[in-house]
């Protein structure tokens, strides 16, 4: 593989990645973020992939599978289960609107530029030239789980977050050490798993997640 | 003499017929209007002057006795000057059939000339004391022009709100001003650029901001633009246009003179103050213009749009010499200078045309308006031609303007770092705004002189007077004149930037415009010869067929069956707003209230519902209100030591400068 | 030679534009499992509307009476200063993209008064809604031709079109793409298909451009549906020669670059435009305050777009 | 006045019996007899007038659930000044009642709020009333054109849009009056009666048979409804009591109506938001239910299926052929649901509160999707079983529609719970009461519950009306739209979906 085809697979690839971080803000849908989700950690899949090939390193390559499992299949099957499947799978209320969410969204990923700039600056070369992309969807998940008010969205946009970190590693050297990446998955999976829990637990307590659905109604 | 505000329907019959049978002595009018044009005519001739010729400059200890009278020209001023001065030339013969028609108080007649003499003087001020002596004249003539109706409450408000505005933007001007002569006693100002690049930062800084928020309080600059929307619907129409399409550029001129060309190169951050100051002005100028329906206060907020996009150009300016880009500075600033030309010209225009229903009709409520394309034929086409350069359409004179601030932003350099986000930032600034000015100007178009009469005198209405007419038709020439060839003015861009950052810009204005180094051109005139073939083509192949069809039928509107259709029944003005108020909520903060007198109390059979919906400026309702409020609180403490006469006003203020002077000397 | 080049674009775009409306139509009938009316029902739609006698409303003005007419012109102007068939037609120097879409917004903007000058509520209503969906464009707009302008250094459109074919490895960035997206839903909206209008609705409360043009009858509601299906193949044509100009004529000297040029157009147009009436089957017109979101959305791609054409590196193979 | 309440027991399939009471009353109590009922849980389904030699006889149909009870209050009002007191303090439905009569019987209704004219033309000639003078026809002149007086929005900047009475959609007459606000309807008033075909003052003279065909023509789309409604009311007035195969046998009938329009409706709920695909699904379906109606009844929209105690249907009830519609209708309905721009179009559009719902007297569809358990079916069942019952309660556009997705399948179950009672042999229909003056009849048509009541003498009508729930839900239309944006208004009214025909009679 060519340094100019490597790179521009490179860019295509982490771009897809944050236009699906991107669409996660904008879709209503809760099973559409799921499946948001999955797209999105499959082109971190591919990010490793395409890393790991380019630098023939096959511990990449396991590790980018690694990803595919549990950050593809595994933790979207889980969230999936949080969500309701016969009461609301829509997100209807945000504390702040769609339009202006994915507004936000711009402004982001153009503070996340000026944010990596010093840094891109250390090493110009065409990969951390991409930086900027892991940063805002980095940005975009914090303010994701900030402004989300379903815990199903909470979930994803944590996961967004982890994927995100990865993403950034993907960038910045040639892959996370093994150990690390793995620790941070089980991690994950941890807290996910408590969030869920806790989650099921105030559904049963509160028949409806979204009081404030109504407030919709007027627009 | 009627405002749109007066709410009684009686009161503003009354004023209306006995404005019909006092109309001001005709001597008195050519003699205001002779003086008026005397002056205007000697400012366009000294403009052209300046601009062509070498600075001059001169001196004379008639009347400040502590440094005298200092005056100079150069290209700056000169394109100031030729703005006021132009414009002054064409607003006469409608000042003329104004006067002749309108009683107005006395003072307000007297102060027109005198106005527009100040206006010509600021620019060609050659010292701070000067200047501000020069500067506070024109605020003070121009007090009486928007204190036309003393017997209106609001008229009343809008000259205090004005005046308050202006004595605030004059001390921050004061300040800044006698920090810039401290450090450079008795420097001129056309001598004073860069000179004082070596002083404190801090200092300047400070002196940087306090002129911007002077100079921008009479620009109009968010939030300093509140008097805008009050001033102007109580001025007369060629005093509004002459405020409008030229003192309020001048704080514009302010800005260059002082925030970047005496103090210097400055910091980045100044750049970008600029930039995001005139960001904020053009959106939120115009998107209060597309929300409100009275013709004067929404030209009033398209001027604040128009003067934050000059000031994004001028921000840019600055950004570039910073930067070290002189060709892209001085591209950026020709789009300024182009944007304040053109905006002198459609909004002299425009606010001629609302004179004209100010003055024939008495209302300027578009809610009200309607059907004018009938009745008034020269001031419909006159709007049209306004409103279409207002909405920076090919084929307008701020076309021009516009299009060079996009060139200047597409064509940033790319190894400036993130400062490059301002590219995109100001260029999605500027392309919401053109899209919400064409918006803004169809509704002022459409609603107001399209469709049918919305009102009794609406429909009554005639024509203005063949004098009133003149001034519009010269405008609307002057209009296509700079829309189709900008070449008129090319002399203006080349001294100035010449003048200003030593390079000749790299436009080349004429008929057809380019930036020679980008490939980068258009040639209205081709476009237009594209639109005239097109239209004989099509008019040709009407005329051919015509014979193979059935004759034409004047029929009703389809009405859904229903045999009549009401002027109720046509859109509003405030309808058109009302998507953009649901859009933009945040910002706008709109009010509604509904009331309703149901004979139940689930609403189900209702006698009555009455709808209010009261526009208003919600940065004037969070800040300037609760300013006041807090300062009535203080004020209140201190009640004894004031009347609130404007002469004790006056007096401090000349105290205080007065201070200023000895302490800074 | 160029002139007649001129001659032939104008005339294609003419005769091809009720064909690919009617192609759309087609298309979605049979995905929706109906025949569908002929390739030539537009056609002869608008023969039988020239047919007819004209019907003046009363109480409309001069607005209305042109409004037609420069809607018509405004789109047959457009469609001699863009590059569709062949890279170099007389006077292209001067057809910048930015002037392009003030000459799109002209014929907007005299529908809208057109609409507004009969005095009725459909009227007002449709331009009411259309300005303020072309106010809301017009970011969205001018932030792609920056992006793409930014590759060309210049935003003369034929220059950006010579960039792309002088070099096509460009197409292949992201922020091509981020800007294709974005002009696809500027090109929807703009031609008022689904999601932002439905063309096909009689329900006058809910249109936008038909509700407009309601009283407009006889020939000049034939020009007005020709200058609207030129609009929409004006626009494909635009979109698809700036992302994937092959075939253009690269001068007007020979003939047969210039048959392939057109051939090309046509097949490419039929191809996007086949797709957006495939894509439209399975989607619903937004509730009219959902629009913004989307156009937002659109705004957003090509903000992307211009950062990533900024900050990206400049790849070349 | 004393009032003498008569009560009895009635039985209309074998099995299924019914409480029916009267009582005549005078001007004065009659605010606080109804008060009474209404207080007691009845509901006022319909009220009618007689005109007779010297009085005009009003009587006030109100009834009850749970047992199935129906009481009748008479009222006698003279014919030279004709007066009664206004309910409109307790009732809204009472109150467009008297709206109604006024306009064709010239019953002056005192103190009632708004006494604007309701049913009546603006060139009808001042004293003329088609329900009661037996003159002749008066000359009407067309170019007489008198506006309907809608009360005004005041304020400055509200326009109003007029939109019908013609429409470009092949839809019946009404006129509808937007007063909005750029987008937002701040008040919407509807004027319907465009049409008025004079259909109750046609029954009179007809013998039952002829009536039955002439009901199937009150309402195009519910022929069935609405000559189930007049047969049963008929067989009520001769006491006839029908054997529970052919009450079954109605039942099914009145299901397939139900499924088959419910389908329209969703598809043309599609399409107003855009979505041809859904529409194209659903009017494959509808085309599908109607092909198994005519192989059942030789027509399309199950009409001469009716006679006085008997049915019309096809041995075999293809079965089958439900199951395929109910599974391809369930595809159907995944897709709509799933689409997440249908649903936001749907989802909390025109919000028809509960106690508004109520205070109206909603019924049907509009009704349960706004919370009320209103239904025929189940409240004044003819048959032995009931469907399962269902209702909303958000009352907006997405609920209406969900209701009638719910609707259809309690229905599809139904006809297959109903199936088994179609094979059962039974004695033919007979006279189990004496034969009475009048007759009184609820359906659960697809709308919501048809009310008719007949008069007979010598097996020929002397006096019938009919009540449409569209009478009911028509005022509710306006209430929802009230803040909701113009562009949805198509969609919110097929939501209801309410009747011209039936409404304008």
């Amino acid at each position: 593989m060519s340094v100019g085809s490597f790179t521009s697979l490179f860019y295509f690839d982490i771009g897809a990645f944050l236009f699906f971080t991107m669409a996660i803000a904008w879709r209503k849908s809760l099973f559409g973020q799921v499946r948001l989700l999955r797209a999105n950690a499959i082109a971190l899949f591919l990010l490793g992939l395409l890393s790991g090939i380019y630098a023939k390193d096959a511990a990449l390559i396991g590790l980018s599978i690694v990803i595919l499992l549990v950050r593809a299949y595994g933790i979207p099957t889980i969230i999936a289960r949080a969500i309701p499947h016969s009461g609301d799978q829509w997100e209807s209320t945000r504390v702040v609107n769609t339009t202006a969410s994915i507004l936000i969204v711009a402004a982001i990923t153009a503070f996340a530029y000026i944010l990596t700039e010093p840094l891109v600056a250390l090493n110009p070369t065409k990969r951390i030239a991409s930086l900027p992309v892991g940063v805002s969807a980095l940005l975009i998940a914090v303010f994701l789980i900030v402004t989300r008010r379903r815990i199903a969205t909470q979930l994803i946009a944590f996961a967004l977050f982890d994927n995100a970190i990865s993403a950034c590693a993907f960038v910045l050297t040639e892959g996370v050490p093994l150990v690390v990446e793995s620790g941070a998955l089980l991690d994950v999976l941890l807290l996910i798993f408590v969030l869920v829990a806790l989650a099921s637990n105030m559904r049963s307590q509160t028949q409806s997640m979204d009081i404030a659905e109504l407030r919709e109604l007027h627009e | 003499m009627i405002s749109s505000q007066i709410t009684n329907p009686k009161a503003v019959e009354s004023d209306q017929i006995k404005k019909r049978f006092d109309p001001m002595g005709r001597f008195f009018v050519i003699m205001i209007c002779t003086l008026s044009a005397l002056v205007a005519i000697s400012a366009t001739t000294i403009a052209l002057l300046a601009i062509t010729r070498p600075p001059w400059h001169g001196s004379t200890n008639l009347f400040l006795a502590i440094y005298g009278l200092k005056l100079a020209t150069d290209p700056l001023s000169g394109v100031f000057l030729l703005i006021s001065g132009s414009l002054g030339v064409m607003v006469i013969p409608h000042l003329y059939g104004y006067l002749r028609r309108n009683h107005l108080p006395t003072t307000t007649v007297i102060a027109i000339p005198i106005f527009i003499f100040t206006m010509a003087l600021v620019p060609l001020a050659n010292s701070t004391p000067t200047f501000f002596f020069f500067w506070e004249l024109m605020a003070l003539a121009s007090v009486p022009l928007v204190a036309a109706h003393p017997n209106d409450q609001s008229g009343r408000r809008a000259t205090f709100v004005y005046l308050a505005m202006t004595q605030l933007g004059a001390m921050a001007i004061l300040v800044a001003l006698a920090i810039i002569s401290a450090s450079h006693p008795g420097t001129p100002l056309a001598g004073l650029s860069a000179l004082s690049s070596r002083d404190s930062n801090t200092l300047r800084s400070l002196a940087f901001l306090l002129a911007l928020i002077g100079f921008g309080s009479k620009a109009g600059i968010v939030p300093f633009h509140i008097w805008l929307p009050k001033a102007h619907p109580q001025a007369p129409g060629p005093a509004s246009a002459l405020m409008s399409g030229a003192m309020v550029s001048l704080g514009i001129y302010g800005i260059i003179r002082f925030c970047i060309l005496s103090l210097g190169t400055g910091a980045k951050w100044w750049a970008i103050t600029l930039i995001v100051f005139g960001s904020i002005t053009a959106i939120y100028g115009i998107l209060q213009a597309s929300v409100n329906k009275d013709l004067k206060v929404l030209l009033a907020y398209s001027t604040a749009e128009n003067m934050g996009l000059a000031l994004i150009a001028i921000g840019l300016f600055q950004l570039f010499r910073i930067l070290h880009l002189p060709n892209l500075a001085a591209e950026a600033l020709g789009a300024g200078v182009l944007i304040l030309v053109a905006h002198g010209l459609f909004k002299g225009l425009a606010f001629l045309v609302a004179g004209s229903i100010q003055s024939e009709i008495g209302i300027t409520d578009l809610d009200q308006l309607g059907g004018l394309a009938k009745i008034m034929p020269v001031s419909t086409v006159g709007f049209g031609i306004a409103a279409l350069s207002a909405s920076g359409l090919p084929f307008g004179s701020a076309f021009i303007g516009e299009w060079l601030l996009l060139q200047t932003i597409i064509h940033l350099p790319r190894d400036i770092g993130s400062l490059v986000l301002i590219g995109p930032i100001a260029l999605g600034v500027v392309a919401l705004t053109a899209g919400l000015s064409v918006l803004t100007m169809v509704k002022a178009f459409g609603i107001g002189f399209l469709g049918t009469p919305r009102s009794k005198r609406a429909g009554e209405a005639h024509e203005s007077s063949t004098t009133m007419s003149t001034s519009i038709i010269a405008l609307m020439i002057a209009n296509l004149g700079l829309a189709f060839d900008p070449g008129v003015i090319n002399f203006v861009i080349l001294h100035l930037s010449e003048s200003i950052s030593g390079v000749y810009p790299r436009i080349a204005l004429g008929s057809r415009i380019s930036i020679t180094t980008t490939s980068s051109a258009i040639f209205p005139s081709i476009g237009a010869a594209l639109f005239i073939v097109g239209a004989i083509a099509i008019y040709l192949i009407r005329r051919f067929t015509a014979s193979k069809r059935p004759q034409p039928l004047d029929e009703i509107r389809w009405g859904c069956g229903a045999k009549e259709l009401t002027p109720k029944m046509q859109y509003t003005a405030t309808s058109f707003a009302e998507p953009l108020e649901r859009i933009f909520s945040d910002i706008l903060v709109p009010r509604r209230d509904i009331e309703t007198d149901a004979f139940d109390s689930l609403d189900l059979i209702v006698k009555r519902i009455d709808l209010r919906e009261s526009p208003h400026d919600a940065i004037e309702t969070a800040l300037w209100n609760r300013l006041a409020r807090a300062l009535d609180l203080v004020a209140s403490q201190f009640r004894r030591f004031h009347n609130g006469s404007l002469i004790r006003y006056l007096m401090l203020g000349g105290l205080g400068f007065a201070v200023v002077m000895v302490v800074t000397h | 030679m160029s002139y007649l080049s001129l001659i032939l674009q104008i005339t294609l775009i003419v005769v091809i534009s009720p064909l690919i409306g009617q192609l759309m139509i087609k298309i979605k009938s049979k995905a929706e499992g109906r025949r569908g009316p002929s390739l030539l029902q537009g056609v002869r739609e608008l023969g039988k509307l020239l047919k007819k006698g004209e019907i003046n409303p009363i109480g409309t003005g001069s607005a209305f009476a042109l409004a037609p007419a420069i809607y018509l012109v405004s789109t047959l102007v457009l469609s001699a200063i863009i590059p569709l068939i062949a890279l170099k037609l007389p006077g292209s120097s001067n057809y910048d993209l930015f002037w392009v879409v003030g000459i799109l917004l002209i014929g907007t903007i005299a529908l809208g008064l057109g609409g507004l000058d009969t005095a009725t509520a459909f009227g007002g209503m449709g331009a009411s809604r259309e300005l303020m969906v072309a106010a809301l464009i017009e970011p969205s707009i001018l932030m792609a031709i920056y992006a793409l302008s930014i590759r060309a250094n210049s935003s003369n459109i034929f220059k950006i079109v010579h960039a792309t074919l002088s070099n096509p490895q460009q197409i292949a960035s992201p922020q091509s793409a981020l800007a294709l997206i974005g002009l696809v839903i500027v090109v929807v909206a703009e031609a008022g298909r689904i999601p932002i209008d439905n063309p096909s609705t009689h329900l006058e409360l809910t249109m936008i451009h038909e509700a407009m043009v309601l009283e407009v009858n006889g020939p000049k509601l034939a020009m007005v549906k020709l200058a609207s299906s030129m609009r929409l193949v004006i626009l494909i044509g635009l979109v698809v020669n700036l992302f994937f100009p092959i075939g253009i004529s690269y001068s007007t000297s020979s003939v047969g670059s210039i048959i392939l040029g057109i051939v090309a157009l046509v097949i490419k147009v039929s191809l996007l435009a086949g797709l957006l009436a495939f894509v439209e089957v399975f989607l619903a017109k937004l509730r009219l305050f959902r629009v913004p979101e989307l156009l937002a959305g659109s705004f957003v791609f090509g903000f992307l777009a211009v950062t990533a054409s900024y900050f990206l590196p400049v790849i070349k193979a | 006045m004393t009032n003498s309440i008569n009560q009895q027991l009635h039985q209309i399939t074998s099995g299924i019996s019914v409480i029916r009471s009267s009582e005549a009353t005078d001007s004065d109590s009659l605010l606080g007899r109804v008060a009474f009922y209404l207080n007691e849980g009845y509901r006022l389904s319909l009220v009618c007038a007689k005109p007779l030699p010297q009085t005009i006889l009003v009587t006030y149909c109100l009834v009850g659930k749970n047992p199935d009870r129906r009481h009748e209050i008479q009222l006698e009002v003279k014919r030279e000044r004709p007066e009664l007191p206004s309910l409109a303090k307790i009732s809204f439905s009472a109150s467009r009642f008297e709206r109604e009569m006024a306009d064709l019987y010239g019953i002056i209704p005192l103190n009632h709020p708004l006494p604007k004219r309701l049913v009546r033309h603006g060139h009808w000639p001042e004293e003329w009333y088609p329900m009661i003078s037996s003159q002749e026809k008066p000359k009407f002149e067309s170019d007489r054109q008198v506006g309907y007086p809608f009360q005004e929005v005041a304020g400055s900047g509200i326009y109003e849009i007029p939109v019908g009475p013609i429409h470009a959609g092949m839809i019946e007459p009404g006129h509808f009056r937007f007063f909005a606000l750029g987008e937002t309807v701040i008040r919407l008033r509807i004027r319907l009666w465009f049409l008025h075909k004079g259909l109750e003052k046609l029954f009179v003279g007809k013998t039952p048979a002829e009536a039955i065909t002439l009901a199937e023509k009150i309402s195009g789309d519910t022929s069935f409804g609405h000559s189930l409604a007049m047969t049963m009311a008929i067989e009520d007035a001769l006491g006839i009591t029908v054997p529970t195969r052919v009450a079954s046998a109605r039942a099914i009938l009145l299901e397939a109506e139900r499924i088959y329009n419910h389908i329209g409706d969703i598809g043309a709920l599609a399409n107003d938001v855009g979505f041809s695909w859904g529409n194209a699904i659903a009017l494959d379906l509808k085309e599908e239910m109607m092909r198994l109606n005519s192989s059942l009844t030789q027509s399309r929209l199950l009409r001469g299926t009716l006679g006085v105690g008997t049915v019309k249907i096809s041995d075999h009830l293809d079965l089958i052929g439900i199951d395929r519609i109910a599974s391809k209708f369930e595809e159907l309905i995944e897709i709509l649901t799933n689409h997440s721009m249908v649903r936001d179009r749907f989802h909390g559009t025109a919000i028809l509160g509960v106690a508004q719902a109520k205070e109206m007297g909603c019924l049907g569809v509009v009704a349960r999707a706004s919370g009320i358990e209103v239904d025929a079916r189940i409240d004044h069942p003819f048959m032995t079983i009931g469907p399962t019952a269902s209702t909303l309660e958000t009352g907006d556009v997405n609920s209406r529609f969900l209701q009638r997705v719910n609707e259809i399948r309690a229905s599809v179950s139904y006809i297959r719970e109903l199936a088994r009672f179609l094979r059962v042999e039974e004695p033919i229909a007979q006279v189990s009461t004496p034969p009475r003056e009048s007759g009184f009849s609820l359906v659960e048509g697809w709308r919501g519950t048809i009310a008719h009541r007949v008069e007979i003498k010598d097996g020929i009508i002397t006096n019938a009306k009919i009540v449409d729930p569209s009478w009911f839900n028509w005022p509710s239309l306006p209430i929802a739209m009230t803040n909701t944006i113009v562009p949805d208004f198509p969609l919110v009214n097929k939501s209801f979906n309410l009747s011209y025909s039936g409404n304008d009679l």
